[in-house]
């Protein structure tokens, strides 16, 4: 592990607590981010995508809880910070970016009052200079006659507007860390593509790190460095985001990239997608040994039994019985 | 956003219309009106008489816009009982009801919103669970019984505060408050609780469960990873979010409160409109019957549009043209 | 050329969203009507794939609405298997009903929750046909196993089910009544990828055996490339382009064609920086004049903004836009 | 087949949540055993205090636990002004009262299932019309619809017929005032559910407006209308007392937990404490044991709450 | 005459620290259940207006506080030489509140006054032809016949100033049954020991003690300032005197008489009242309209009246519900009255089994039911009688359906005959038979036998009741009284229960007597130092 990285996840793990027994969505994940670098956490529904985001900050919904591993930023351990020191955390060294822009805001206070109460929370200024941080940082994102709409309120914004506002909103304390979860979800194709090129470009001219949630493989493709792949809650596959994609080792990782249409690949169009049997198991029902391997194609006993750990192979770092066998 | 505020006026306008019916309707089919105003010793010539003096002898149309056209110049014909004029004794009984329900909402509401609040932020808290139950107790037991209880409890044993009437008046611009007197302040508390207590209940629950929701939704969790600071979450967003279902509610509990003050007054012997219509009921009273129930009617109708104007001014997306869905 | 199983012609519908008529009277205002839906013609062979792409208030969902019957045309015709559906007699209508069945989006929605599998599954077979109670049983149980789901859980709950699963449920009930066409409503749009392929490979498959005909709606181009034969693109209720998918991926003629598949992320994309589209999609009650997409096209001419383009077709293509007034050529 | 069934429902989310509560189970347990002795109150209660040929006045206040004087008769919780066993006279007052709480509940649902069905199914202008109906009815106060509509029944019946007719009379003036939280609610519900896509499949196939609302739209509204029939019981049985004490409610002869309390706060400062303590009691317990109920029902059955 | 001299005694003990009592301001807090209707002292014929008026107001004569009748106004009456006359000495130097002198003129106005057709209170000077001022402090009343019972009916009569009330509009009664209103309604100007400050109907009214009343001397007037609080629901009024908030109040509840006399500040005095209580049931009609009876009327037969007659326990009511604040009576007038005598105040024992045999005689042996309307806001437990009679009746299998309405909802049932079996309760202001005998006993006619609800129509007594208002031999006229009654006894012409004792409770430091009729009249309070 690199000892200077922007943000370092460490054998992070999330219990839930239910009637039925004790959910691990999130299990002794690891990666880190660097400054300046987007980091794509991939994966399925259920994969631990959000709760791991969640964690990160602090935001856990109860009865989730960190049961164990650590976040550190810049060196310092914010995974045991309570409430109010985790409070200067964020927004302040970490933004945040859901999914869903017009859910984001506070539909009853005008984006104007939104952003310089942010501000405020963080910079230590006043209200005037609160005010004209909040008007640059609508400029920074684009949006037009920005001064004319510090005093609207949500619901007079289009769709990506408001996106831009939430990115707004995230950056205006300057923080080196950018948690976006599905940030273009909601949004249609041709404004995903404008909200995740403005993404790109604030955070590459900043230096800050991006933790990019999603579920599609085209946009991991299309906008990060590098990647992390999650499984069942467990990491499968980390690397180098064109290493990853071209070349899967783990044949979850492979999987995914198969079964995901191309629009512009016409070779195999024919062909049948390349399907993934059956779906993620609940987190009720992990089965023994690799949870990947009732869906496997490459399946060996040795799956069954023994859980794969993280080894270094090539320009990533899986999680699977296949590679590691070959090594030895 | 005028259009709105006309509409509901029209809508208001129909609401009385319909009361104003039922009111007329009691003069015509509850008791009968020669019984109520002749005696049984009348002869056909005073009936004939008095047929023509009340215009029973018309349409049943001309008779209710009748009816309609003398309400709207606020009057409301003489009592049966006691040969005042309705409009006058409505006019020196309200004060006191009003007085009454503005104090047992502000008493409502205050506690309510405060404990709701409370109790949502402490979810599981054992205080907040604590009053969760207790409160119930509040809604499980009639009105009555509480104001005798505390009678007796506050009145009768402890003898520290009075068990009836509203103590000193004071007349301020024409308005005979009981507010302005040390004993008019003492007197409105045992009334006051009697009859807030379970809207206080009531607003205490609706406050906790939409704020629980609201505590969920994904901009209260925005606002918390851009680390605004507790209390700036739950009054500046929660409560704002919160209070907006709610407005509307308490619009309907104030109209609750003014029927329930019937028997508030009635255990407390507060001169209000309350008593003074449980009293015509009993003596089959009908004008002031009937203008009792408009009083009711128009008076929801003014809350109801004060609401509705509070709404707006509340919620940006109402401001535009209010025709957002509500 | 195989013939037509469905065609659509001239297919508009109009909604009031007028405000209410005092607010209009105060305020001096029009009624609002929002065109969802604008003059649009295609017809599907039978057995083939057609598939409508568009963004959001792009009118997919209404057209698809208005080919089952949920919402009735304000002009416009569509003929199914030649009946006309706005002036066949009561007899014709329901035995063309029968034939036709959706599935749709939203895997969790469309499934009553308070029904087991069995009945969801059943309900149409009670709807159109006069079967007895086993062999009602026995039909359900073999579109359960058609569907890759097992008989079992017919007597389930949805909620017992992934989201994958719950559209294998949703399949089966399409297929219930046996009906020819079938228009799916963004079926994929809420599953995973990888289940995603599972049941678009299903889809493919169900199609091959049983001869159906597939409208396919859907906002992700990419789907459409695994699915369609022939692919019909749409803004703002207007059919822009219409042709063979291969021709269209190829050669889109459109410049809005070729901006979404340029937006479409790509597996891969790396790094790829799109050449990003300039605005939004405009509001559909007030929307531009002339071509709709101008103020946003990089290729507009002086005409676009008053001028709306008129359907261009070549073989089994079509186009509207000004850039193409002169026939398509390609 | 059953016993399975029996095994999910034990095991399904409401009933584990409610094995968990110790709220619930409490509440639950006392307001069966209420409701049961309520029940069977001819065959628990000592004594019929509802035949007035069975009283002995010179038994009247008669202390808990003492005898009585006219007959020597021993009452637990003493008696009160006409010699009527507090005991006897709570079980069958709390018949009566929770006879008229369910069948008031039962008629405010159905009028208000109905119209709320309608209204949120068909929309437009048949929506406008029911919400702007249930807009009036809020206008009046629940108290005031109930006291119209009992004394405009009670100048309609004859007076030999009032004392059966006064509960019927009661159900239908708490039912009436009642029903527009159910309408409300409902319809709410039925938009949501009607813009579904199994509603949109339903319809698709061609089923009738009828069976959809029955059908379908029917079971997914009803867990709110199990929360507010529940709180709605409660406060059935409140204003029922209510009407007693304005002297609307049941008849003295045959009285119900109100009425008891009414005639029992008579002799509250007399030291005649049993003839009030225990009905107030008893309609506590039983208030306080429908709305735990429904506190647990609303966090159980509200979704956004989980 | 007695009487007079003590309270003169009594007067001169007090004299010493009159001076003092005077100076200091004592306020006096009443409350009772009902407010006075109306401050026209001629427009209603009801207590609890009488009772306000009769402090500010006063009549000619007026019954002080043991019911006998005192001089107010006037200071001297007699019937002169011509039966048919009554002449009345008026008191002199006597000012009404705003001054005016108080003279004949007044007298004969208020007496007109009164006789008008919107009055209340013509149907007590019905007899009178015409009145007369003799001089200024002299007036003659000219009756129709001879009315021995003259002063008795002028108790309640009160004198007006003629020039305010003219001056003021109000030469004509408060017309209440068309809604009039006037002067008078709300202002006052009386002769009477105390005048008012100000009124707030049904929530409070405030009286000041008259400085320039004519009494000064005679009574004690110890109360400067009286605070009048009507106080509908009975638990409140109780609190009120428990907590100290009032003084005195009328009507308290029986079973609380206990816990207001053991509390150590409180004190309760009672006194039996000039009021019966019984059931009346229609005895005349052919059938019932209420009862489960075909063709026929159950009431009609008389061993159906006496067997409920049997039924009833009246020891019992008594005891349990009247708390022993009653006394069981046989008949329909309180003892006070001319013509009682103790044997028909005897009551039959409870006979259950008689009963029973009385009725299955009858033909009723397998009961009836029937409707039986009372009040529940007017007697002393009125619904609480009821109630306990239901189950009485029902062991002898008479179902009584009980149907228990408001006062004002009550009595129109009983005056429109639409009630077949009723509560009333009947007080006698003139204490004489003939006065029940008129109202309740004689067949309906247009003048005699208003409340006679029972339809029952005898022409022999109908003629010897009306022989009894010109009879002027009063031995002739008692043996008649006698037969009546043993008629009415005979045929068990109604159920009477008891005769009502009335309690006034107040603070340990008043000194007031009770008044039969429930008429305080707070000239006569004193307090303890």
């Amino acid at each position: 592990m690199t000892t200077n990285a922007l943000l370092e996840v460490n054998n992070l793990t999330v219990e839930i607590p239910t009637r039925r027994g004790t959910l691990i969505p999130v299990n002794e994940v690891s990666f880190n981010i660097d400054r300046g670098e987007i980091v794509g956490v991939v994966g399925e529904s259920g994969a631990g995508k959000s709760i791991t985001g969640s964690a990160i900050i602090g935001l856990l919904d109860p009865p989730a809880r960190i049961a164990g591993g650590s976040v550190t930023l810049q060196g310092k351990l914010i995974s045991d910070m309570n409430e109010n020191q985790l409070r200067d955390i964020r927004g302040k060294r970490i933004g945040t970016v859901f999914q869903d822009p017009l859910t984001s805001l506070d539909p009853l206070m005008s984006i104007g009052n939104q952003l310089s109460e942010t501000a405020m929370a963080h910079l230590n200024i006043g209200r005037d200079q609160a005010r004209e941080k909040a008007l640059q940082a609508l400029i920074d994102v684009g949006i037009p006659a920005a001064e004319s709409r510090l005093d609207a309120y949500p619901h007079e914004f289009s769709g990506g507007m408001r996106q831009r506002v939430v990115i707004a909103l995230a950056l205006i304390g300057d923080p080196e860390l950018i948690i976006a979860d599905e940030p273009t979800t909601a949004l249609d194709v041709s404004v995903q593509a404008q909200v995740l090129m403005l993404l790109k470009r604030l955070c590459k001219e900043r230096n800050t790190g991006v933790m990019l949630i999603t579920h599609d493989m085209g946009v991991i493709a299309e906008t990060t460095d590098r990647v992390v792949v999650l499984y069942a809650g467990r990491v499968a596959e980390i690397g180098d985001t064109r290493q990853v994609l071209t070349a899967a080792i783990h044949p979850y990782t492979q999987g995914l990239v198969g079964a995901t249409p191309n629009p512009t690949n016409l070779a195999n169009s024919q062909e049948r997608l390349n399907q993934i049997p059956g779906t993620m198991p609940g987190l009720l029902s992990m089965p023994a040994g690799c949870p990947f391997h009732p869906r496997c194609s490459e399946v060996m006993e040795v799956c069954k039994t023994t859980l794969p750990t993280l080894s270094q192979r090539e320009n990533s770092t899986i999680a699977c019985h296949l590679g590691a066998e070959a090594k030895t | 956003m005028f259009a709105y505020i006309i509409r509901r006026f029209f809508q208001g306008a129909l609401v009385l219309g319909i009361v104003g019916f039922i009111a007329f309707s009691m003069f015509r089919f509850i008791g009968d009106p020669y019984e109520n105003i002749l005696g049984q010793d009348a002869t056909v010539l005073d009936r004939q008489a008095l047929e023509e003096r009340l215009g029973l002898n018309k349409p049943i149309a001309i008779q209710y816009l009748k009816f309609l056209g003398n309400a709207m110049q606020g009057e409301f014909g003489v009592s049966y009982r006691n040969g005042i004029p309705v409009s006058e004794m409505i006019a020196q009984r309200l004060p006191a009801t009003i007085e009454l329900a503005i104090v047992s909402a502000l008493f409502a509401l205050f506690l309510g919103v405060l404990l709701g609040v409370y109790t949502a932020i402490n979810r599981d808290g054992f205080l907040a669970n604590f009053i969760m139950t207790t409160s119930l107790i509040g809604v499980s037991l009639p009105t009555f019984l509480i104001g005798i209880l505390l009678i007796w409890v506050f009145a009768v044993e402890l003898n520290v505060l009075p068990s009836f009437g509203r103590g000193e008046t004071v007349e301020i611009w024409g308005w005979k408050t009981g507010l302005a007197t040390a004993s008019g302040l003492k007197s409105i508390i045992l009334p006051a609780i009697t009859l807030g207590l379970y809207q206080m209940t009531l607003v205490m629950r609706l406050v906790r469960s939409e704020m629980l929701e609201v505590l969920r939704t994904d901009y209260i969790r925005f606002a918390r990873a851009r680390g605004l600071t507790r209390r700036a979450i739950n009054f500046g967003h929660a409560l704002k979010n919160t209070l907006l279902p709610v407005i509307t509610i308490i619009g309907i509990q104030l109209g609750q409160i003014i029927a329930f003050a019937i028997i508030t007054e009635t255990v407390f012997q507060w001169p209000g409109v309350g008593l003074l219509f449980i009293n015509a009921v009993n003596f089959v009273d009908v004008p002031i019957m009937a203008t009792y129930l408009l009083l009711v009617g128009s008076l929801f109708v003014v809350i109801n549009l004060v609401v509705d104007l509070l709404y707006v001014v509340i919620d940006p997306r109402l401001r535009l043209d209010g025709t957002e869905a509500r | 050329m195989n013939e037509s199983l469905v065609t659509v012609q001239a297919l508009t519908r109009v909604f009031d969203v007028s405000k209410p008529w005092l607010n209009r009277v105060l305020a001096r205002e029009k009624r609002q009507t929002l065109t969802a839906v604008d003059s649009v013609d295609f017809s599907i062979e039978r057995g083939s794939t057609y598939a409508l792409v568009g963004e959001s208030g792009s009118g997919k969902s209404t057209i698809a609405k208005m080919l089952v019957g949920l919402l009735s045309p304000t002009s416009g015709r569509v003929h199914i298997d030649g009946v006309d559906l706005a002036n066949a007699s009561a007899a014709d209508i329901s035995s063309t009903r029968k034939r036709i069945h959706m599935i749709f989006q939203d895997p969790y929605a469309s499934l009553n929750p308070r029904w087991r599998v069995r009945d969801i599954v059943g309900e149409p077979i009670d709807a159109f046909m006069n079967v007895s109670a086993t062999e009602r049983a026995k039909k359900v149980d073999e579109l359960l196993e058609k569907v890759g789901l097992s008989t079992k859980d017919g007597a389930k709950f949805p909620h017992e089910f992934s989201g994958g699963q719950r559209q294998r449920i949703g399949i089966a009930r399409a297929l219930a009544s046996d009906p020819e066409f079938i228009v799916c409503d963004e079926p994929t749009s809420a599953l995973d990828v990888s289940v995603q392929a599972q049941v678009l490979n299903l889809m493919r498959d169900l199609q091959r055996d049983l001869g159906l005909t597939y409208l396919f709606i859907t906002h992700d181009l990419a789907v459409v490339r695994y699915m369609a034969d022939h692919v019909g693109v749409l803004y703002l209720g207007r059919l822009i382009e219409s042709a063979p998918r291969q021709q269209l991926f190829d050669s889109p003629a459109h410049p809005y064609t070729q901006m979404l598949i340029d937006a479409a992320p790509r597996v891969d994309g790396f790094g790829r920086d799109h050449e990003a589209v300039d605005g939004e999609i405009p509001d559909p009650i007030s929307p531009p004049s002339g071509c709709h997409f101008h103020p946003r096209c990089k290729q507009r001419i002086d005409q676009c903004n008053q001028q709306v383009p008129t359907v261009q077709h070549a073989d089994d293509r079509s186009v509207s836009c000004l850039l193409h007034s002169q026939g398509l050529n390609l | 087949m059953s016993d399975s069934r029996w095994l999910r429902w034990w095991q399904s989310d409401v009933m584990w949540s409610w094995r968990r509560s110790p709220v619930a189970i409490v509440s639950t347990a006392v307001f069966f055993a209420l409701a049961f002795a309520a029940i069977f109150a001819p065959l628990v209660a000592p004594y019929t205090p509802f035949d007035p040929s069975s009283l002995n006045l010179m038994d009247g206040f008669t202390a808990p636990g003492e005898t009585g004087m006219g007959s020597g008769n021993k009452y637990w919780l003493g008696t009160d002004d006409q010699g009527r066993d507090i005991f006897s006279a709570i079980l069958y007052g709390m018949r009566l009262s929770l006879f008229i709480g369910v069948m008031a509940v039962t008629l405010a649902a159905i009028l208000g299932i109905s119209l709320g069905l309608i209204a949120g199914y068909f929309g437009g202008w048949i929506d406008a019309v029911i919400m702007r109906i249930a807009d009036i009815q809020l206008t009046f106060p629940s108290i005031l619809v109930a006291m119209l509509i009992f004394g405009v029944a009670r100048g309609l019946t004859p007076p030999e017929l009032r004392d059966q007719m006064a509960v019927w009379v009661l159900i239908i003036s708490i039912g009436l005032s009642d029903w527009v939280q159910f309408a409300r609610t409902v319809r709410s519900s039925a938009m949501v559910e009607s813009r579904k896509e199994y509603v949109q499949a339903a319809r698709l196939i061609g089923r009738s407006p009828m069976i959809i609302l029955r059908k379908h739209l029917l079971p997914n509204v009803m867990s709110p209308v199990l929360v507010i029939a529940t709180i709605s019981l409660a406060l059935a049985i409140i204003l029922e007392a209510t009407l007693s004490f304005l002297g609307v409610g049941a008849p003295p002869t045959k009285p119900s937990l109100g009425t008891l309390i009414r005639i029992g706060q008579d002799f509250l400062f007399a030291g005649e404490w049993w003839i009030i303590l225990f009905p107030s009691l008893t309609l506590l317990v039983l208030a306080l044991s429908v709305n735990l109920l429904g506190d647990w029902l609303r966090d159980v059955l509200n979704p956004k709450l989980r | 005459m007695t009487r007079k001299t003590l309270s003169a005694a009594v007067l001169f003990a007090l004299a010493a620290q009159g001076v003092m009592t005077a100076a200091q301001a004592e306020t006096l807090r009443w409350a009772r259940a009902g407010d006075s209707l109306t401050l026209d002292p001629h427009a209603q014929n009801e207590g609890p207006t009488h009772t306000l008026a009769h402090q500010i107001y006063e009549p000619l004569l007026h019954r002080d506080m043991s019911a006998s009748v005192i001089p107010a106004l006037a200071t001297e009456w007699a019937p002169t030489e011509d039966p048919t006359v009554w002449r009345f000495k008026l008191r002199e130097g006597v000012k009404f509140h705003n001054g005016e002198d108080f003279t004949a003129d007044d007298v004969v106005f208020s007496l007109e006054r009164a006789m008008k057709p919107t009055s209340a209170m013509k149907e007590l000077l019905s007899s009178v032809a015409s009145v007369t001022k003799v001089d200024d402090f002299t007036v003659d009343i000219t009756t129709d016949g001879p009315n021995p019972l003259m002063p008795s009916n002028l108790t309640n009569l009160f004198i007006m100033d003629s020039g305010w009330t003219t001056d003021n509009d109000s030469a004509e009664p408060q017309d209440i049954a068309n809604g009039g209103d006037n002067f008078a309604a709300k202002n006052t100007n009386g002769t009477g020991a105390f005048q008012l400050v100000s009124r707030v109907v049904d929530e409070k009214t405030i009286l000041k003690a008259n400085d320039a009343y004519w009494g000064k001397d005679e009574f004690p007037l110890e109360v400067s300032e009286i605070v009048f609080t009507p106080i509908q629901s009975a638990a409140t009024r109780v609190a009120a005197l428990l907590s100290g908030e009032v003084d005195f109040i009328q009507d308290v509840p029986v079973q609380d008489l206990a816990r207001v006399g053991g509390t150590d500040s409180l004190k309760i005095v009672n006194a039996a009242q000039n009021r019966t209580i019984f059931f009346g049931l229609n005895s005349g009609d052919e059938d019932l309209t209420s009862d489960n009876v075909e063709g026929k009327n159950p009431f009609s037969d008389v061993r159906v009246r006496q067997a409920m007659n049997m039924a009833i326990n009246r020891d019992a009511i008594q005891r349990v519900v009247m708390r022993d604040q009653s006394s069981p009576t046989g008949v329909i007038m309180p003892p006070f009255v001319n013509g009682w005598t103790e044997a028909l105040d005897a009551y039959p024992a409870v006979d259950v089994a008689g009963a029973k045999a009385l009725m299955a005689e009858a033909g009723y042996g397998d009961g009836f039911s029937v409707v039986l309307n009372c009040p529940n806001d007017r007697y002393i437990n009125d619904e609480a009688i009821c109630q306990a009679a239901v189950g009485m009746f029902a062991q002898i299998g008479i179902t009584v359906n009980l149907d228990a309405k408001p006062k004002a909802q009550h009595f129109p049932l009983i005056q429109n005959r639409t009630t077949d079996f009723y509560m009333l309760g009947w007080g006698v202001p003139t204490f004489d038979s003939e006065y029940i005998f008129n109202f309740l006993v004689h067949s309906t006619t247009d003048e005699l036998g208003s409340w006679n609800g029972t339809r029952n129509s005898n022409p022999d007594w109908d003629a010897k009741i009306v022989s009894l208002a010109s009879e002027t031999d009063l031995d002739k006229r008692n043996a008649t009284i006698k037969a009546i009654w043993d008629g009415v006894q005979a045929e068990t012409l109604y159920l009477p229960i008891h005769n009502q004792v009335l309690n006034w409770g107040m603070n340990k430091s008043v000194n007031f007597d009770v008044q039969p009729e429930d008429q305080p009249h707070f000239k006569f309070l004193t307090f303890t130092k």
